[in-house]
């Protein structure tokens, strides 16, 4: 289980390759890379995102426990940047190995809602027209939320994992 | 003694990312009270309470969290990470 | 939008990085990997999957069409192998690139659900016990089956695309 | 006459994987039907047709499909792709 916060970019591509790879078990790898956008509707010079060194790698690597808690998870990636990044830029990845795709899309959600309303960033965008904090919006909070009414076991995709081959 | 972090435009509008603040409060939200009663900047940043969160000795934290032996409280926006 | 069957392997990480390079719109990436699995349980010499040549490659395409008919995707990328497979070696790949996470995800989990019941492939499993034919699995067609009652509709996704910087 | 292909199990138990086969069926059902009435290997292979799945010119097709034009016919078992 890997957590980083880094202003330096990241290769999504060659984090992809490193996760797990000689690992039999696993017949599931889901992943999501989150990206700076810039449209036209929106235009953006660049982002900053602001962090809270200290609280950050030891909130995510939390919440990381409890995905583990949830699902049967073989390993798990998460970066996350901070610092000025521009347009097409990564700002964030979490990549999840697991023996069956259920688990695996199921973790990697669940990690990207709570780094999206938990994870202690900030971010601001640098714009033609002047600098504006991103606000947070009610969607992820509620993405957020639909994982409390889920009961935290994961007997239900144990119970089929000897019929699945793979994935 | 207690070390008060600020992040994003909290920080911006008090004017500093932290401070060394003496307190009596109890709770989370106490302390805050007391840091609106400096008036000026502070009150102007805390005004609306629903649009700012904390963290206690760096976890998360409601209004109502105690902070007799915290180390470390953070007052900031709501989270907009991912 | 990529769809390819190949019996040679790919390389998960180059294929994602290469997925929508210079798009700046585009604020999120959803991607899955299947793997051949073995464990102690169920061990696995090695995996050969059959396909419909002709079909195969049309009927993946159809479904790449209906994903983009329910979400806004920006590219979309499908790797499904066939022949012989060695535990741990990749068996299918799909990437999707969109504005936002939700639509990511549930364009990738959907496409996942149609390649595992729907698109023309077989998995032949051989074991030291002999070889033979996976079974489909219940689960897997329920995962196919939830799609139908979701509305082929975009909408939702669009409403808050204004308020999202970001995944 | 119609071009059939069989897959996966379906080819094992009927030992060939295609062949030329002229037939009258209007439907994939009767078509089906037509197959296991020559015994033996397609008797076998066809038993139990909930276990058995259909395209028709390479597009996914119903026992009720009408294949009055088709070229292809494809009998496979339920696929386990992915």
């Amino acid at each position: 289980m890997t957590v980083r916060v880094q202003s330096g970019p990241f290769d999504s591509g060659r984090e992809l390759a490193a996760l797990g790879g000689a690992e039999t078990k696993a017949g599931a790898m889901a992943c999501f890379v989150g990206k700076v956008r810039s449209v036209s509707a929106n235009p953006i010079a660049s982002m900053t995102v602001e962090h809270y060194p200290g609280m950050t790698e030891a909130a995510i690597s939390q919440h990381v426990d409890e995905a583990k808690r949830r699902w049967p998870l073989l390993d798990c990636l998460v970066i996350h940047r901070f610092g000025k990044l521009m347009p097409g830029e990564n700002i964030v990845m979490v990549a999840v190995l697991a023996e069956h795709r259920s688990e695996a899309f199921r973790a990697a959600e669940f990690l990207m809602d709570y780094l999206k309303s938990r994870a202690p960033f900030w971010k601001k965008e640098m714009t033609p027209a002047g600098s504006r904090w991103v606000e947070a919006v009610r969607q992820d909070e509620e993405a957020l939320q639909r994982w409390d009414s889920e009961p935290a076991s994961s007997d239900q995709n144990q119970s089929f994992s000897d019929f699945h081959p793979s994935g | 003694m207690v070390e008060v972090l600020y992040f994003a435009w909290v920080r911006e509008r008090i004017g500093i990312p932290r401070e060394q603040v003496e307190t009596e409060a109890g709770t989370v939200g106490e302390f805050i009270e007391e840091l609106k009663g400096r008036g000026g900047r502070y009150e102007m940043a805390l005004s609306d309470l629903s649009s700012v969160r904390f963290a206690v000795d760096q976890q998360l934290a409601e209004s109502a969290t105690e902070i007799r032996d915290a180390r470390e409280i953070a007052v900031f926006p709501p989270m907009t990470g991912g």
